[in-house]
């Protein structure tokens, strides 16, 4: 009931779920051993960056067009021949289906 | 490069299509084993003389159905295309 | 329009109604039905659209009598297909009955109107159901493209 | 092969039809110009279905009157009049769907009036 | 009941119809009434697809034919092809059939309050409404035109819908991109009809199956019904119409548009498999299958990752994840002309690809829903004005969580349980190919992880101090697919062997198909 044959492998969320919790309450425990000292709601737990006032919430939450940054910058290239072609025109979205229709076509007739 | 495409695409596509509907049966010569058992049942069957009517509504009618909810469709389409907004609604982009 | 325009439209109107209603309800002997009928009959709304100009007609004809129409069409169309539930649905339950269920002789025969089990009762549904979507579609239409910015449900 | 031709004119004439269709809808940047190549593409389609119902000196297949054996094949006639009322009614929403667009951005040009791309 | 099991195919298809006529009527009087018969038709069109899967996966394919003296009187008597409209629903009908009524019923029940500020809601409801029925035509029916009415039906709904929110200025844009392309797919299935119909004069599937010969005009047909069921399913590289389409539709629609383009996934296997199986050399369909699937991965992933668009982000992996499906069943096509590789790992790569359309449906139909809840409460789908939502929407952010790992294929959540199969079977047919769809998956889960953080996470934005958690009923829609998706990752096993290898059974066994429609035939 729970087990999912593949090829050559088995699938069994159960047991997976029972190494999970293991490794859950295993990783509780070294949580236990840490430092008894801190406090919430104190000194501790305020950011403090280098004496300058801590900027407000709009300045630290990360927009979304920030993140991966470099990933878009390394793969600049790739994304300029990839975007030019979704222009959102109605036209091209017909030649593309006749485009691709033609060259299926072919190919069924040459490889039969 | 545009142009390219387009004249390329469509004359694969349509000369594949002239090339191919040549192979079709001759044009008045059809073969008709499903079309002749309607034309000679659907008296007997549906009482009707008009044997397109026959097809329409008892044969096929389930497609006629079909139709008919797609008329339904478009019409509530429509309308709903230029119904009323709300006045609060209208400044919103 | 003009009043000529206006004149022969009061004229022939009643003609193409007739016809189209003509054409509904001979579906099953001549040829017609009810898509072609209704479309006839659509037609004639056309003309008065054209003649009239479409507020005028809207004076009369409001979209949501039209939906209303087309819904009972519908209901009456779909409510014919249930008929024959009992054996299978779209069954034609009333061929050889003595409600539309002669059996016309089997050959060339001129024609006989009380023949066809549920087709012309059909046809009348479809017929209701075209004229009411296609009126309201060219209501709707005309009045968009004659300045009105919306209409009512 | 002439007369081969003069037999296959229909289905040449529905090809040809098709791809003046797809010329119209792929070059025409004007969205009224491309709902009608839509509709003429509809029309190739009922020409299509039509043509192949025809059989040589047949009559409409209606028993007033007309002997049995000429009759041209009717479920053609069924499916053609099913994909006419289609193409109307799909006709009828893409017309208003361009004139509500025409009413946001002013334009009926599938490429001025484009909000969204990328 | 066995009456009720005799005749649920059709009555699966006429009920929805039924209310859909109904409610311009009922909506005039009473809108609670609307509502409850809206609700109430779709659960007893669940009840009855229920019924119907275990009748099916009991008694085998089910054959209705409409306008017979007898519903299992598929060819008239001393006649040799079926000439009524045949309703045939095996097992893989029946599997589309329950992913449609679950999907329907959960975005129902979120539509109820999410489109509480629109105006015209009758002309909602009968739309939707429509669109399932346009579903379930689909999916039911054995009739090559039947499927083409129902397929433009369930267009023309669908674009309607989309374009609901008129007060918007792109929502007629998308919805005039998905009639239009609709539109055109459906005329060309319409032309490769009239050529199968110009050769045998059939109509029938299994009639056409039954004598194809794979001729020239075959080929055409095959390759028309190829392209448009492929830009109706949105697969690269014609799937530029679907973030347009899905971003504008209202959430429940684009769960529900999600369905309808697995209907149309359901009509491209039905074509390949059922019609055109009989046809030796299916090699290069399965390869034209598996590369379009390859590319919707990777384009689709790589083209998700910049969106700010919540919904063009999930719109963009639909499109990967469809490449998925595509790729399994692809597979499978691709050796279906030799048994011993199609036993040792196409029938898996088969069973991976079905079970990942019904796991598809669940967790992308729950994004959106989800992705519907944020536009609920910020009033934007720009992920850069949002954030520090999780303050306040803790439901929403759960079920994002479930979805977000689900669809990103990680233990132990069924979207893994699908993949796994997919990758470990393909790898036998080609590695390369597994190996582009593993690292699919880690760009989809950098993309969901993207879009949690920049929805959810972060300082709560003073100018969402005063957000509260969405309303019951969308919570209830929401956690209708969540349940379901829990149900499915904890016993994968069991939904496989009950639904999804029947499924993949019946697409492979085309034989079983046609002798349910001509086995009756005495020649």
């Amino acid at each position: 009931m729970f087990v999912s044959m593949s090829g050559y492998s088995l699938w069994n969320p159960v047991i997976w779920l029972v190494v999970f919790v293991i490794m859950m309450v295993v990783v509780y425990l070294f949580r236990g051993r840490g430092q008894e000292q801190y406090k919430r709601g104190t000194e501790q737990t305020r950011v403090f960056l280098s004496g300058e006032e801590v900027p407000g919430p709009e300045q630290v939450n990360i927009r979304a067009h920030n993140i991966y940054w470099g990933f878009f910058e390394t793969l600049k290239k790739y994304y300029q021949v990839l975007v030019e072609p979704h222009t959102g025109i109605i036209n091209d979205y017909v030649i593309w289906l006749v485009l691709v229709t033609a060259l299926g076509a072919v190919t069924l007739f040459l490889a039969g | 490069m545009r142009r390219i495409t387009i004249a390329v695409s469509l004359l694969i596509f349509v000369g594949l299509l002239m090339a191919v509907v040549m192979t079709v049966h001759p044009f008045g010569y059809p073969p008709s084993q499903m079309d002749d058992y309607i034309i000679e049942n659907a008296q007997t069957e549906t009482g009707a003389n008009n044997v397109v009517s026959a097809v329409v509504f008892d044969y096929r009618g389930f497609d006629t159905l079909g139709e008919a909810t797609i008329l339904f469709t478009a019409v509530t389409g429509v309308v709903t295309m230029f119904r009323r907004k709300k006045e609060e609604a209208k400044s919103d982009v | 329009m003009s009043k000529i325009v206006r004149t022969v439209a009061n004229f022939l109107i009643l003609f193409i109604f007739t016809y189209g209603l003509y054409v509904i309800m001979h579906g099953h002997v001549t040829p017609g039905g009810g898509f072609q009928g209704g479309a006839v009959f659509a037609s004639g709304i056309a003309l008065l659209i054209v003649a009239f100009g479409a507020k005028s007609v809207h004076r009369k004809l409001k979209e949501h009598q039209l939906s209303v129409l087309e819904s009972s069409g519908a209901l009456l169309f779909i409510a014919l297909a249930f008929a024959g539930i009992t054996t299978v649905f779209f069954y034609n339950a009333l061929v050889g009955s003595s409600f539309f269920g002669n059996i016309p002789p089997v050959g060339a025969n001129p024609g006989d109107i009380w023949t066809g089990g549920l087709i012309p009762l059909m046809n009348v549904a479809v017929g209701m159901k075209v004229i009411a979507g296609l009126g309201s579609i060219l209501l709707v239409m005309s009045l968009i493209t004659s300045g009105a910015t919306e209409v009512e449900e | 092969m002439i007369e081969g031709m003069t037999t296959y004119v229909p289905y040449l004439a529905v090809a040809l039809l098709v791809g003046i269709a797809f010329y119209i809808i792929m070059v025409q940047k004007n969205l009224i110009k491309l709902v009608m190549g839509i509709s003429v593409l509809a029309s190739a389609a009922n020409l299509f279905l039509i043509t192949l119902g025809y059989r040589a000196e047949g009559v409409a297949p209606i028993y007033t009157n007309a002997p049995i054996d000429t009759f041209v094949l009717p479920v053609p006639q069924a499916l053609t009049l099913t994909s006419i009322v289609i193409a109307v009614a799909t006709l009828a929403l893409m017309l208003s769907m361009v004139i509500r667009v025409y009413r946001h951005t002013g334009s009926i040009d599938s490429e001025q009036s484009r909000i969204m791309k990328g | 009941m066995s009456n009720l099991i005799l005749h649920s195919p059709i009555l699966i298809i006429a009920i929805p119809l039924l209310v859909a006529f109904l409610i311009p009527l009922v909506g005039r009087a009473s809108e609670k009434a609307r509502d409850t018969l809206v609700i109430a038709a779709l659960v007893f069109v669940e009840f009855l697809v229920i019924l119907l899967a275990r009748d099916v996966f009991v008694n085998g394919i089910h054959v209705y034919t409409l306008g017979a003296v007898n519903a299992t009187l598929a060819v008239p008597e001393q006649f040799i092809v079926p000439v009524r409209i045949i309703l045939e629903v095996d097992s893989m009908s029946i599997f589309m059939g329950l992913i449609t009524a679950t999907i329907s019923l959960a975005a129902v029940i979120y539509s109820i309050a999410f489109m509480k500020k629109e105006t015209g809601r009758n002309n909602f409801y009968t739309l939707l409404m429509l669109l399932v029925v346009g579903m379930f035509g689909m999916e039911f029916t054995g009739d090559m035109f039947n499927l083409f009415v129902f397929l433009e039906v369930a267009s023309i709904a669908g674009a309607s819908l989309a374009a609901f929110r008129i007060r918007f200025t792109d929502s007629a844009e998308g919805g005039l991109k998905y009639v239009v392309l609709s539109t055109i797919a459906g005329l060309i299935v319409l032309f490769a009809i009239g050529l199968l119909y110009a050769q045998y004069n059939a109509l029938n599937m299994a009639a056409i199956a039954n004598v194809i010969q794979y001729t020239a005009l075959d080929k055409i047909a095959l390759i028309l019904l190829i392209g448009a069921f492929v830009l109706k399913l949105g697969g690269v590289p014609l799937h530029m119409w679907t973030p347009d389409t899905y971003a504008v539709a209202p959430a429940g629609i684009t769960a529900m548009l999600v369905a309808a383009s697995q209907a149309s996934m359901y009509a491209l296997f039905r074509t390949c498999f059922t019609i055109y199986g009989g046809a030796l050399n299916m090699m290069t369909v399965g390869w034209i299958i598996i590369i379009l699937g390859i590319l919707s991965m990777f384009i689709g992933v790589t083209m998700a990752l910049p969106q700010t668009d919540v919904k063009r982000l999930m719109a963009y992996h639909a499109i990967s994840q469809s490449g998925y499906m595509l790729l399994g069943v692809g597979v499978g096509l691709a050796v279906l002309g030799n048994p011993e590789a199609l036993n040792t790992y196409g029938i898996t790569a088969m069973i991976g690809g079905i079970f990942h359309i019904m796991n598809h449906a669940l967790y992308k139909g729950l994004l959106f829903l989800t992705a519907g809840a944020m536009f609920y409460v910020t009033g934007t789908r720009d992920l850069n004005k949002m954030g520090g939502l999780a303050h306040k929407m803790k439901f929403t952010t759960v079920f994002f969580i479930i979805g977000a790992l689900s669809i990103a294929g990680i233990p132990p959540f069924n979207g893994f349980a699908s993949k796994i199969l997919i990758y470990e079977s393909v790898y036998q047919f080609s590695p390369i190919l597994s190996i582009i769809a593993m690292v699919v998956s880690i760009l989809t889960l950098a993309s969901f992880a993207k879009a949690y953080n920049s929805a959810f996470m972060g300082p709560e934005l003073p100018q969402y101090k005063n957000v509260r958690e969405v309303p019951k009923a969308m919570i209830a829609g929401m956690a209708v697919l969540a349940t379901v998706i829990v149900f499915f990752s904890l016993c994968p096993g069991l939904i496989i062997d009950w639904l999804v290898e029947p499924a993949a059974n019946a697409l492979v066994n085309q034989g079983s198909y046609i002798n349910a429609i001509m086995g009756a035939v005495v020649p």
